[in-house]
């Protein structure tokens, strides 16, 4: 049977501290995008849509809402009989204290007993705060095709922006000849996804000597894939072209979710050969009120709108009042715009009230206004 | 948790009911209501909601849409080991037959009636819309002493709707003394829910009851013969009400809750109303969107202009297309130019070459299923 | 995860076949098989162990037992998400008309087979019980370029057995020259096994042709006529195979597995045959309890006799009752001193004063649903 | 609706040392009891049964297995819409370094901010390692009826054992006045189960004081209980009749399943009303094979037996080979006992395997003989 041939292990760790007070409760992977999702749907329903069924997430920053969020595996039907998604946290061990993921890799290591359990031939290692859409199938084809003994899925970055990644070169044949962390002159324009294949036989048998050596940060791309090279082993390089968007920022993560107000953008969820699944909530559709002006705006289930929405990204749950305008922004999941209010080049984060005839943000800003905490009625 | 005591029965409606058009592709459980739910997610949020946990759904056509919709029931909030929502089919080949109704169904299937664990049931219509916690029900049930008791509702438009319903007669105590059709003879009247409450045992014996006196009789029709012998009671019901037995009905009852009130009295976060979800992604408003007063579900791309209507998922409106006091089901296509008011049109219908497409709020315009205009 | 790109459909079995007894009660894909298993169990497992998560399945009467064995497909480990198993149902009210085949429910499903997103559909049968690959199928289809591949089975007792089968004339090369109704004229035969793989495109073409050409046409008797015009070609199928298309076959198919070898033949830890589970508690033996070679579901009490048989969940055999050659269905009570052998008793049967149930191997007793003997 | 009205906890983070090498890879409420199951089948069947929706298992322990076990929901059918099974590991949290559980007490209170998503109006205590069976919702009924602070579920147990318990000395009312833990001289018989009903408000409150006392052992038992009884809270307590059980040592978790073998044992695991739900697998059913004798046991599906067994529990994928002989015994899943081998009052654990003609345990032992690896062959 196919099923365990793959197993997917998702780093969730990240706090994603450049998402300011977004991420003070949640970790990264669970920060809100794109009306209705969370930053973690986007790995875990690749997973779904690859056929793969059994996913570990690895978390351990104050995770419990990640936790308890990734726990209900139905959401990406991955609650069939064999499959799971399996929350991993550093544990206390019958012989160790209680431990931290120092790395990376350690966070693999740790869990060398739930992949045995599995005893998968691949695993497959992704992050938890990408948006993308990508079948995994295929680069595990293409893994075995190469007979490689790790598969790094990479894109191509302009020249001129490689410096800032981690960057692979290759030959022609798409082998991975050198890999060099944020090259001051790049020699390629293939920067790391951060998605790998790894062969597991090797691949455990690696960790366990890296767990060994005090010298190691533990990490995938500083210390075992500079390994693998060194040891000559066949690792490739697997091109992506698409849609990919690392929100590490306020600012990306606001212009991620403006990319969506093109009908024709490039991540394009309205594809229903590869969607992206997520909660499943109880509302009403989205009621669009008697006076409401709505253009350009992504807008989904249990939105209510009475004023203007202009170029925006509107979340379950959240209001216009009447008389109010939502322009070029975010509202996350019940946000309310009270009656009046004015709401420009901001993002506003879950359950956030502004008042009415309160005005934030402002058209010309530099940066995108962060609205985290309740914000007080304007006077005029 | 009183509901325990209870199983829940959904039933199809009469043989003798047909709504146009619509009706012939699906069971009314099965039509869409506001664009994201479906008829039958409100007896059964209703009934996952008063704790109850198993619950059979009838079924006489056309099952595909209704079991693949209910599914396991997970959605609905139910255990899935200790609850279970149940399909049962009429095996009776001749769908259409007059004796092919509600009791025929429940006598066919009366070994799984008698295994259930519970004491009482409630029979609640897969063909209304309403909100009810059944628990209250039923301890009324038990409190008062009768041996059933059903739900009305008063309403003030007997004459214009509630087209295909029953009325009950009742005294001042709460007792029925008839039930009969809606003939539209006044405006007010107490219209029957078709939902009962009654004891397992009263259930079988009413059954039974009713295939040996005819054997088309209905539950309702039982019910009405033994308002002498037994104590039938009614217990009125407050709320929003709508009764899906018509299409007019159907029309008025989906555009009445545009009233973002009405709707969000119906809608009430402590009580849930559950439905399969399509995964399909927030809906698409483009610069030329037009949109006011009205429901929108998810997955729809916008170009033109929607008033006073109830859109479904993946519904496609281009550029310069109008669409007025309509319903428009999931995944049509209403394209450049067209202008549909009044109208219902069912699912994966295309309206591109005929650009106008009128009905009367009395006589909304029928568009059939996958049609191409 | 070849078999991504097909989809797969488990057909029914034809309305001209009855198998006695137990087919009054439910389909054969819904007949209990070795205790635990329903027969529909095999095709889907085949399914889902050969990577394909969307699974269409037809069903034409007393769709009950096999819409809740099914449910959501889970337990077929089926992402329920991305895959789906769709249960269609054929519409034709006249449930046993010979032009209620199984080309009729695939025209009346047309638009939904246009939908599926796979370029290969593989058809396998819900009343045949064997082990196959489909990757397998489908890449020897694909690399072939045949335009359908076609399983069958070598036997060598086909003048005994596989009565309602069809044979197939195999060329040299593997080439299919016809398909016709086993007579029994002979020992050996190629016993086609009801199972296709071709394109999409084909199926549908297939679909088509057989509804112009005669309505009572099958999807085997038009691939039996288009052997002149396509590239239908054969796909020897080896290891255990049944047919359980009579009962003498269900019956012989059943017992034949108390051969442990053969059983794990079948039943292989890397290609698991996944079944709905009843949360039954293991099997109680008593003091008095002798059982010997056969196959115990779990949940039983027993305190007789049990030989060469097969007993199903939750059956109870009572001090001194002995069972013999037979197959006990689910819940069944064998009371004190009954001598049952050479005997199919169906569900939730109960032998209490016939102390003497006896068939012959040739011909096996059956006793029905719920009868109390 | 009534969902959230109730929250259970299931206190799960036991060693359970005295289960010797049965609990060195898993944590005790993940032992094997009953042929088919795992101890905390019970408590979360329990739960199922009794209408509660949602269960945080709180784990320490070496405990993937039991971790990955219970993040299965669906196994208990608590995978419907608002439903979920909730494994909470001690976490690192924003402010503080990573803990463990200190107490019953602390593990509650480490995951204030997992209950508060829920907002339950009580919460239900649990031990993850005992079984019977109950109906929560019944204990429920009766605390609201109490008008209680807490409930706390108690058995009679013989008096001249009282003193090994923790004893709950109450009024004719059922009121609990007086709290002993061991007492020489018991003044009632009613020991506490370790199952409570707490009413949150109440309990959130007590547990965020506990936080801070620098003297409290943080466990319920100890610390809350005798504060609440000083405070004069309304403490009730809830009699159980019927089976129950601690196997906290082998000889215990022997006998326990030695009890199924009387088809009229109290716990009746075949009763249809109140089914234990467990993993599924994929198996035959069980075999009984030419030559076999079964007399007096408990089997279940997957299991073959060509020899003879009596008086014994065999587990899933057990097998017994022609000519041996099971007496008095228990086999674990997988465990192999092959042709002409005897297995006499032991305990075989998980994929252990009896070889030909070897022989363990016997008839006179004082203690079961716990066979936790493989035995080499005999020579007779």
């Amino acid at each position: 049977m196919a099923q365990n041939e793959m197993l997917a292990m998702i780093l969730a760790g990240g706090r994603g501290s450049r998402l300011k007070d977004l991420t003070t409760k949640v970790a990264k992977p669970a920060v809100y995008y794109g009306g209705k999702y969370r930053i973690i749907d986007f790995p875990l329903s690749n997973c779904a849509n690859s056929g793969i069924d059994t996913v570990g997430v690895l978390t351990q920053y104050e995770s419990v809402l990640l936790n308890s969020y990734v726990a209900q595996d139905g959401r990406w039907g991955l609650d069939s009989k064999d499959s799971g998604v399996y929350v991993l946290t550093p544990r206390e061990k019958a012989d160790e204290g209680l431990d931290v993921y120092r790395g990376t890799a350690d966070a693999i290591s740790q869990n060398i007993d739930f992949i045995d359990n599995y005893n998968p031939e691949y695993l497959l290692i992704l992050s938890g705060d990408h948006i993308y859409k990508m079948n995994y199938a295929k680069m595990l084809a293409y893994h075995k095709k190469m007979g490689a003994d790790a598969t790094i899925a990479v894109r191509g970055v302009p020249m001129k922006e490689a410096s800032r990644f981690g960057i692979m070169n290759t030959d022609g044949n798409g082998r991975i000849v050198e890999f060099e962390e944020k090259p001051a002159k790049p020699k390629s324009n293939l920067a790391s996804m951060g998605i790998y294949i790894f062969s597991w036989k090797l691949m455990r048998k690696m960790l366990v000597e890296d767990m060994k050596n005090p010298n190691s940060d533990h990490d995938f791309g500083k210390d075992i894939i500079p390994k693998m090279l060194a040891d000559r082993r066949n690792l490739f390089a697997y091109e992506f072209c698409g849609y990919w968007k690392d929100v590490g920022t306020i600012d990306s993560l606001w212009e991620a979710n403006m990319d969506l107000l093109d009908p024709k953008n490039e991540l394009n969820l309205n594809d229903s050969s590869w969607l992206i699944y997520t909660e499943d909530v109880s509302t009403l559709p989205q009621y669009i009120g008697k006076d409401a002006k709505v253009k350009r705006a992504y807008i989904t289930q249990g939105v209510r709108v009475e004023g203007t929405v202009t170029n925006s990204v509107l979340f379950t749950g959240s209001v216009v009042g009447k008389g109010a305008r939502v322009t070029d922004s975010v509202l996350m999941p019940g946000a309310v715009v009270e009656d009046g209010a004015t709401v420009t080049r901001a993002l506003v984060a879950e359950n956030v009230r502004i008042a009415k005839k309160a005005k934030v943000g402002s058209r010309g800003s530099e940066e995108i206004t962060l609205v985290a905490k309740n914000v007080k009625g304007g006077t005029k | 948790m009183a509901a325990y005591k209870a199983f829940g029965i959904v039933s199809s409606a009469d043989n003798s009911i047909h709504v146009e058009g619509l009706h012939d592709y699906r069971p009314i459980g099965s039509f869409s209501f506001l664009g994201r739910f479906r008829v039958i997610d409100f007896p059964l949020s209703n009934m996952s909601n008063s704790g109850m946990d198993r619950i059979q759904v009838y079924v006489r056509s056309r099952p595909r849409s209704i079991a693949e919709h209910i599914g396991s029931g997970r959605h609905y909030n139910i255990n899935s080991k200790r609850g279970k929502v149940q399909l049962l089919f009429s095996q009776d080949s001749n769908v259409h037959s007059i004796y092919n109704n509600d009791i025929c169904a429940y006598s066919e299937n009366l070994d799984i009636i008698e295994r259930m664990h519970q004491d009482y049931v409630i029979i609640a219509p897969s063909y209304m819309v309403y909100k009810q916690d059944y628990c209250e029900l039923l301890n009324e049930h038990i409190s008062s002493g009768a041996d059933v008791t059903m739900l009305y509702h008063k309403v003030d438009n007997a004459k214009e709707y509630f087209q295909n319903c029953k009325t009950v007669n009742i005294n001042r105590q709460k007792g029925i003394l008839s039930i009969e059709k809606n003939l539209g003879t006044a405006k007010e009247k107490n219209i029957s829910m078709d939902t009962y409450c009654m004891s397992k045992e009263t259930f079988i014996s009413l059954i039974n009851a009713a295939r040996e006196m005819s054997s088309i009789y209905t539950l309702s029709d039982i019910i009405n013969i033994k308002c002498g012998d037994l104590d039938i009671r009614g217990y009125q019901h407050k709320g929003y009400f709508a009764s899906l037995l018509s299409l007019s009905d159907y029309y008025r009852a989906s555009l009445e809750l545009l009233d973002y009130n009405i709707a969000s009295e119906l809608f009430r976060p402590e009580w849930p109303i559950y439905t399969r979800t399509t995964d399909s992604c927030p809906t698409q408003y483009y610069d030329t969107s037009k949109v006011v007063n009205s429901f929108v579900s998810n997955g729809c791309l916008i170009e033109g202009t929607v008033e006073n209507s109830v859109i479904g998922r993946g519904v496609v409106i281009k550029k310069g297309a109008v669409v007025k006091n309509s319903i428009i089901l999931a995944y049509a296509d209403i394209e450049e130019g067209v202008h549909v008011e009044n109208a219902i049109v069912d699912k994966w219908a295309k309206i591109i070459h005929v650009k106008d497409i009128r009905g009367t709020a009395e006589h909304p315009q029928y568009i059939k299923r996958r049609d191409t205009l």
